[in-house]
């Protein structure tokens, strides 16, 4: 049975969110609303994380990953699931249900593909330089589509309205466990091991026979990838998506949560995302004093737990499993 | 926050801190002066008025959230708000499918309106206004226009996109057609372009923001023709930053703060001795969104969704602060324009415009 | 072809100020390796700061020559950034000298949001006019060209600032200790530095020549809100890294660059068939361009690490 | 001159020092030798402000030192070769010597002693504008005594000189610290893994073992002891 | 062209600094070579051209035949060369063991798919590099500090464990950059024994870098003397002592073994 610890977790954790969402009828929309917020951003933060944390890498232009699987996944679901569904035996749930994966999935691959666009020329950038090409490709992305017609298919500074609200408990909290467990499982290995050797020491790890550009571009589209898949949920829960939602100050927030949490720490990022999500709201009392509560308490965490909420320690996690 | 039985609640979504915090607290304070007058007149059926009000920090996605908020936690009976187009539309659906009668002061996009009956808006659309402005330059008899268009504001796109329709279909010539950004600081490049064509006016369909800052440099390059735009360019600090280089310019608006009617003067003192300003297009739009709102109550004696929802898009020939309001089966408000100009430093009435 | 003069003009003085909020930056990355995500809003406080003194010493201003006024609200505006930069320095980053480099970050960004939220409290979220202390009248206008005495001024006092960083940094005591602090803080305090005080040092003089940007970028464009520092800020980032990020001189290369193509496309983007829409991006293009050839900037040295 | 007293450091729950106590009397040569990991950097550390001690005392000609920053005890002419060297890779050899004199006023002393050390080191003078981290780890090993040498110290303690240098350098680099210690007057604090040298230059020596001092006496001492010979001496 | 490494007619420059010049030696399969020369001689560099961290100026390295310059460095390590660092360079947030399975990466048969699906062979193949990683350490006396942070042991296991994971690599030409620096004389002896017996038991060549002459004419059966980048000697560790040039230059005077 331990052995397949892993897998079984990942089974459970997707029998819980299905149960969970065939009651979610019931629960109080905002409620609702704020649980699908958190799931989506823990596919952000810790799709980011595998990028950021484990890879060593820094990327600021997470959002534009997001804003790219967004589009793709509306548009599909726009233009075209009215022609899927039929194909897929009709407009019931599961066919519908069918129709919205694959946006989804469409949204990601665009994503992993613009990553891979991206990635490939600018990940022998290093530190600070990356993170500006990364932010400046954010900013591009959000400069063209809010350039484009308004009665054209992308909707121009509006951006798409009216995207039916397919995202459910299910569909965001098994695609947070699968992003959880993928990521996870790549680096818990000897060859994911390669991210880690890749962060700490990047001449070394290439003495190792480590490939390391195929190390961060690996991370990096396979972080785009997700993060695009969480940018289809995010259009499909808000039903209307614009360009200026996706601007580099989204992308801070998904670092501010993977550095919260702990860089290369999953549990710890997963918990940031949970706590960051429902501090906004409980913050929304204090009104205009809410940013300014939100950035004090920021600048007084790096200060009191300047390694995160649950700092990784991989050394230690060992430790334990041979004693 | 607790649902009351002698209170009627009503939600407001605005945008009080973050980059758009200027048009939303305008939108607040009038919807605010609203609830307050009626809460001193006595309220409502009986009851007071209890305004909630949550702040979406200008950011995309929390419109739809907190909207979500009011109505399955504040429990609201009307939702009034928000003054960007792209935030409405977030809130539209969500109040269309809970049945909760929704009014936007100020966001004109067509497409707002579109999400159901539920969806309301008292202010005109981009269409009307971009004709409006049209009509006016070509009756001006300025057959040359350059356009400069904010492409981060759809309202600024779509005033652009229906001026050019109406312009060029009239017999006009767009002599140029630039962009910027809101937020940007420096349109000389644009405008030094601008120059080449030599219009005989400039449509900057922005808001106040730039228009100030664009009029201060076309006057430094030595373009002397006017500006013309709509309802984004009210608000004191048009002249205040634009100064002289207003002089002589042109905008459509709903209103005229120097409009004599006693209403309107009432309004303008009352906003003026509370906030210290005079009241712009947000504040008296968010005004009578409340005010048509509490129109409605009144005339359905209910607060229920579907015989509010009725009594709203009755409202006919209602005479607020931005002109008699009528709504359309769409359920956009229709009213005439005015045309006000800067003159010696002051906004001054022109003319109306009638739909 | 006066056009074409007149564009490049205008890209050039807006360049000039992009590079000298730049230089602040560029300067304080060069020392703490730390991206000051709040110099933009350090820029905005200046900006607010000179409209309060202006305000204060009213008549006293008024009846001064402009270029005297001007220096008086400069100067006052700058010292009083400069004390609120180390004083940023030493209640948020101080502590965080030591942790790992993006936490520094995100304080940044918190002290960043914190300034733009408490301003927007303290000073309202609608634009205020700014005093004219230079005055905008054009200085001559051959024909069609025209350039303004604000842009002159503001033109020389970035050269001015440029040669005056310069200086500090590559000939002064100061500026070696600022530069072996960067490479490595524990081998500088070996050598008697006072660490702390360069730290703070650095942070008020990146804090005086944000405050001085801002002051200069407001009697250009006289209008100023809690926000403005944003944009001018991010321009000024890309700048820096552009010409290297810690080169002096690179990031004023960087700002001329970025303020001379953003305006070329603005200003032929019918011509090009780009709108000028996208002019937004222009920066970030270049940017990428560049770096994907010269990684670490166009004047920055490739910071090979021996192996 | 210096005295320590029941030195203990730890690196947060990592005790690396249990109760060190040494002395280094004025003008001499005293060595600390000891296994990989006995302490000796850190006792170095301590001494220099780097890290801070959990409890003991340093006193330095009189006065307590043991709280005092990196750059006050760099003042009262304590200057530390530290371990691994810490050029400053990008500035130039000779930047990197005007660093070493941050503290000094005397622009003709600079001056002169810049001369010294380039008589010490030729190489230095060779690479004068040469980013300090592209030289080899020889040359930067020079740079780094060169720099501390320009601090004008009193009191020098070098960690592990001979780490990666050539044997002709380390004898050359052996006898200019004996040259310095007797023409300049300077008092030295030797941590050495090249036992046998350390020893015949010193007059002193301690060794450390886990954290805390084994045995003391002597140079000369030391090396007879057979106890020191087979374990640090190599037999 | 013949088995191992072979330098022919290396330079490389840096600006006007000729740091390699026109250098040629080779080191056959199972042979353990000196590398000696003044500071700064371009040992280092030598160590950087043949693992690909430079690309030489000029000349030619071929190992077994393969010509080397231009390849990556993983690429240069999946060829069968490996090497340690002067100044050290550790994976420093990962364990010890980590820092050795990390270099083991290829032994394995499969990668990111099967690091997903995490199957039986995926099981099987974890145990094998564990096992493995933890033989080499054990050969090192590492394997109690399997669990410890890497930057946290002192600097002579430091040393070690860079020796062990170069080692990880199943390397065929092991380039070692002053392992003995900062280890006492009796830890020198035994890292002497430890080189030789991995060189027997892996069938290993070694090139050697190392200031310490006493570990250098101890196990060295050839060495090579360079200095300002040209090769001033090369011979049995005797011939080498008592060259005059290599005297004057490196040694000072002539040591015995
Ligand atoms: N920065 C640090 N963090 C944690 N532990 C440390 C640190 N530096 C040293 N140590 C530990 O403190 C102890 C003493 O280390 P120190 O560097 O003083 O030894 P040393 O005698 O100088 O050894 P070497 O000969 O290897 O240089 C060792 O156990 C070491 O692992
Ligand atoms: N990247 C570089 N840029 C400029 N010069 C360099 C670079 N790398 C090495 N050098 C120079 O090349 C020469 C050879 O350096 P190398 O590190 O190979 O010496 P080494 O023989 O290993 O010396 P040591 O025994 O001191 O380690 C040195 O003079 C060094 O300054
Ligand atoms: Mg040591
Ligand atoms: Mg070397």
């Amino acid at each position: 049975m331990k052995r397949y610890s892993a897998q079984i977790a990942l089974i459970v954790a997707l029998a819980v969110s299905l149960g969970i969402s065939l009651v979610s009828n019931s629960i109080d929309a905002y409620y609702l609303d704020i649980a699908l917020t958190v799931g989506i951003n823990i596919i952000l933060a810790v799709s980011l994380n595998l990028v950021n944390g484990h890879t060593g890498q820094f990327s600021l232009g997470h959002a534009a990953f997001m804003a790219v699987g967004a589009y793709g996944a509306s548009i599909f679901t726009l233009e075209a699931s009215s022609k899927v569904i039929p194909m897929l035996g009709g407009p019931g749930a599961f066919a519908t249900g069918i129709a919205f994966l694959i946006a989804l999935i469409i949204g990601g691959i665009c994503a992993a593909i613009c990553g891979w666009l991206v990635g490939m020329p600018s990940l022998r950038l290093k530190g600070d330089y990356l993170a500006i090409v990364t932010l400046g490709f954010n900013e591009i992305v959000r400069v063209i589509l809010q350039n484009t017609k308004g009665d054209g298919m992308f909707g121009g500074p509006l951006g798409l309205k009216g995207i039916p609200p397919h995202t459910t408990f299910f569909w965001t909290f098994a695609l947070a466990t699968i992003c959880i467990y993928v990521v996870g499982s790549m680096v818990n290995s000897t060859y994911g091991r390669g991210f880690l050797a890749v962060r700490d020491d990047e001449v070394a790890a290439g003495s190792m026979g480590i490939n390391t550009v195929r190390y961060k571009v690996t991370a990096f589209v396979t972080g785009s990838f997700f993060a695009g898949l969480a940018g289809g949920l995010y259009a499909h829960l808000k039903t209307t998506i614009s360009p200026e939602g996706f601007n580099f100050m989204k992308s801070f927030d998904i670092v501010v949560i993977v550095i919260l949490g702990g860089m290369g720490s999953t549990a710890g990022v997963v918990l940031a995302a949970i706590l960051l999500t429902v501090l906004n709201e409980f913050l929304r009392d204090f009104e205009e004093y809410r940013m300014i509560v939100f950035s004090l308490l920021l600048i007084v965490m790096m200060i009191v737990r300047p390694q995160g909420l649950l700092p990784s320690l991989p050394f230690l996690n060992r430790k334990k499993k041979s004693a | 926050k607790k649902s009351d039985e002698n209170v009627i609640v009503i939600g407001e979504v605005a945008a009080l801190t973050g980059n758009t915090a200027t048009f939303g607290q305008s939108s607040h304070n009038g919807t605010q002066m609203a609830v307050d007058e009626i809460n001193a007149a006595g309220g409502l059926l009986g009851k007071q008025i209890q305004l909630v009000t949550e702040d979406d920090q200008s950011k995309q996605g929390e419109a739809g959230t907190v909207a979500k908020k009011l109505i399955s936690r504040s429990k609201i009976k009307a939702l009034l708000g928000e003054v960007a187009s792209g935030r409405s539309l977030e809130m539209a659906p969500i109040a269309q499918a809970a049945g909760v009668p929704m009014i936007s002061p100020a966001s004109t996009n067509p497409k707002v309106t579109e999400a159901g009956d539920y969806v309301f808006r008292v202010c005109f659309i981009d269409p009307f206004q971009g004709t409006v402005m049209s009509k006016f330059a070509l009756g001006k008899g300025w057959k040359k226009v350059a356009i400069l268009t904010d492409t981060k504001q759809d309202y600024s796109v779509g005033l652009t996109e229906f001026f050019n329709k109406h312009f060029s279909a009239n017999g006009g010539t767009i002599t140029g057609e630039q962009s910027y950004s809101s937020g940007d600081k420096d349109f000389k490049a644009q405008l030094t372009a601008i120059k080449a064509g030599n219009p005989d006016a400039i449509f900057a369909s922005g808001y106040y923001n730039e228009v100030a800052l664009i009029a201060v440099q076309a006057r430094e390059l030595g373009i002397t023709v006017p500006l013309l735009g709509g309802d984004g360019w009210d608000s004191s600090s048009l002249v205040e930053v634009g100064g002289k280089a207003m002089e002589g310019c042109y905008y459509s608006n709903h209103f005229s703060n120097e409009d004599q009617s006693p209403a309107i003067q009432e309004f303008v003192k009352k906003y003026e001795s509370k906030h210290g300003a005079k009241p712009d297009a947000m504040a008296a739009l968010g005004y009578d969104s409340a005010k048509i709102l509490f129109d409605a109550i009144k005339r359905a004696n209910s607060v229920e969704g579907p015989a509010l929802r009725d009594a709203i898009a009755a409202t006919k020939g209602y005479a607020g602060i931005t002109g008699n309001i009528s709504l359309d089966a769409n359920r956009n408000a229709t009213k005439p324009a005015v045309i006000l100009t800067i003159k010696d430093g002051k906004v001054v009435y022109t003319e109306t415009i009638a739909p | 072809m006066d056009q074409f003069l007149q564009q490049l003009l205008n890209g050039l003085f807006q360049g000039s100020i992009y590079a000298l909020i730049a230089l602040g930056y560029t300067m304080v990355y060069g020392v703490l390796r730390f991206i000051n995500f709040a110099h933009g809003d350090v820029f905005m406080l200046g900006a607010f700061t000179a409209l309060g003194l202006h305000k204060a010493l009213g008549s006293a201003v008024a009846s001064m020559p402009w270029p005297v006024a001007l220096v008086v609200v400069l100067v006052a505006s700058m010292a009083v950034c400069a004390l609120l930069g180390i004083l940023i320095e030493a209640l948020a980053y101080r502590r965080l000298r030591h942790g790992p480099r993006l936490n520094v970050l995100i304080t940044a960004i918190g002290v960043s949001l914190f300034i733009e939220y408490s301003a927007q409290l303290l000073f309202g979220a609608t634009q205020r006019p700014f005093p004219e202390l230079i005055p905008r009248t054009a200085i001559a206008s051959t024909g069609n060209l025209t350039i303004s005495v604000a842009q002159v001024v503001v033109l020389l006092i970035t050269v001015a600032l440029l040669i005056a960083l310069r200086f500090i940094v590559m000939k002064t005591k100061m500026g070696l200790a600022m530069r072996a602090l960067s490479l490595n803080p524990t081998a500088s305090t070996l050598m008697g530095v006072n660490n702390s005080v360069v730290i703070s040092f650095t942070f008020g003089l990146g804090s005086a020549l944000a405050a001085a940007g801002g002051v200069l970028y407001a009697s250009l464009y006289p209008s100023i809100e809690p926000f403005m520092g944003i944009q001018p800020g991010l321009k000024a980032f890309v700048a820096a890294v552009l010409g290297g990020i810690g080169n002096i001189p690179g990031a004023a290369l960087g700002g001329l660059i970025i303020g001379i193509t953003e305006t070329l496309v603005k200003g032929y983007s019918q011509e090009i068939g780009i709108p000028s829409g996208y002019s937004e991006g222009v920066a970030f293009v270049i940017l990428i361009l560049i770096l994907i050839f010269k990684p670490s900037g166009l004047l920055g040295k490739v910071e090979r690490e021996k192996v | 001159m210096l005295e320590v007293e029941n030195l203990h450091v730890s690196y947060g729950s990592i005790k690396a020092l249990h109760g060190v106590s040494l002395k280094v009397p004025q003008g001499s040569i005293v060595t600390l030798i000891g296994a990989n990991g006995a302490g000796k950097s850190t006792t170095l550390r301590a001494l220099s402000g780097l890290v801070k001690s959990n409890s003991g005392t340093i006193r330095y000609d009189g006065d307590e030192i043991t709280r005092l920053a990196p750059h006050k005890i760099v003042s009262r002419r304590l200057c530390h070769v530290p371990e691994g060297r810490m050029v400053f890779a990008n500035l130039t050899v000779h930047e990197n010597l005007v660093m070493g004199a941050y503290l000094q006023k005397d622009k003709a002393w600079i001056a002169k002693q810049t001369e010294y050390v380039f008589h010490l080191f030729p190489r230095l003078k060779e690479r004068e504008n040469q980013a300090a981290g592209t030289m080899s780890g020889g040359e930067q090993q020079m740079l780094a005594i060169g720099r501390a040498l320009l601090g004008n110290p009193k009191f020098l303690m070098l960690d592990e000189p001979s780490l990666g240098i050539a044997p002709l350098l380390v004898k050359a680099i052996f006898e200019r610290i004996v040259e310095i210690n007797k023409e300049q007057g300077l008092t030295i604090l030797l941590v050495e893994q090249n036992a046998n040298l350390a020893l015949d230059i010193s007059s002193y020596g301690y060794v450390l073992e886990t954290g805390s001092v084994l045995l003391e006496g002597p140079s000369a001492d030391l090396k007879a002891n057979p106890k020191v010979q087979e374990a640090y001496l190599g037999g | 062209m013949s088995a191992g490494l072979e330098l022919k007619d290396v330079t490389i420059r840096f600006g006007g600094l000729k740091a390699v010049s026109e250098l040629s030696f080779s080191v056959a399969p199972g042979e353990l070579i000196g590398l000696i020369g003044p500071n700064g001689a371009g040992k280092t560099t030598v160590f950087n051209l043949i693992t690909g961290v430079y690309t030489p100026t000029s000349g030619n390295i071929h190992f077994d035949g393969v010509s080397v310059p231009g390849k990556k460095p993983h690429e240069i390590t999946r060829m069968g060369i490996a090497r340690t660092f002067q100044n050290i360079r550790l994976f420093s947030s990962l364990s010890v063991l980590d820092n050795v399975r990390t270099a083991m990466m290829g032994e394995l048969k499969h990668g990111i798919v099967h690091s997903l699906t995490r199957g039986p062979a995926f099981r099987k193949q974890e145990a094998l590099v564990e096992k493995e990683a933890l033989e080499l350490l054990d050969i090192f006396g590492l394997a109690d500090a399997r669990d410890k942070n890497a930057k946290s042991m002192n600097y002579g296991d430091q040393r070690r464990l860079e020796i062990v994971r170069a080692l990880a690599t199943r390397p065929k030409l092991l380039l070692l950059d002053e392992p003995a620096a900062g280890m006492n004389p009796s830890e020198k002896e035994d890292l002497m024994h430890l080189i030789r017996f991995i060189k027997e038991r892996y069938n290993l060549a070694v090139l050697l870098v190392e200031h310490d002459m006493k570990v250098v004419m101890g196990i060295c059966q050839r060495i090579a003397v360079i200095e300002y980048g040209c090769k001033i000697a090369e011979g049995t560790p005797k011939e080498i002592q008592c060259h005059p040039k290599v005297i004057e230059a490196y040694l000072g005077v002539s040591v015995e073994s």
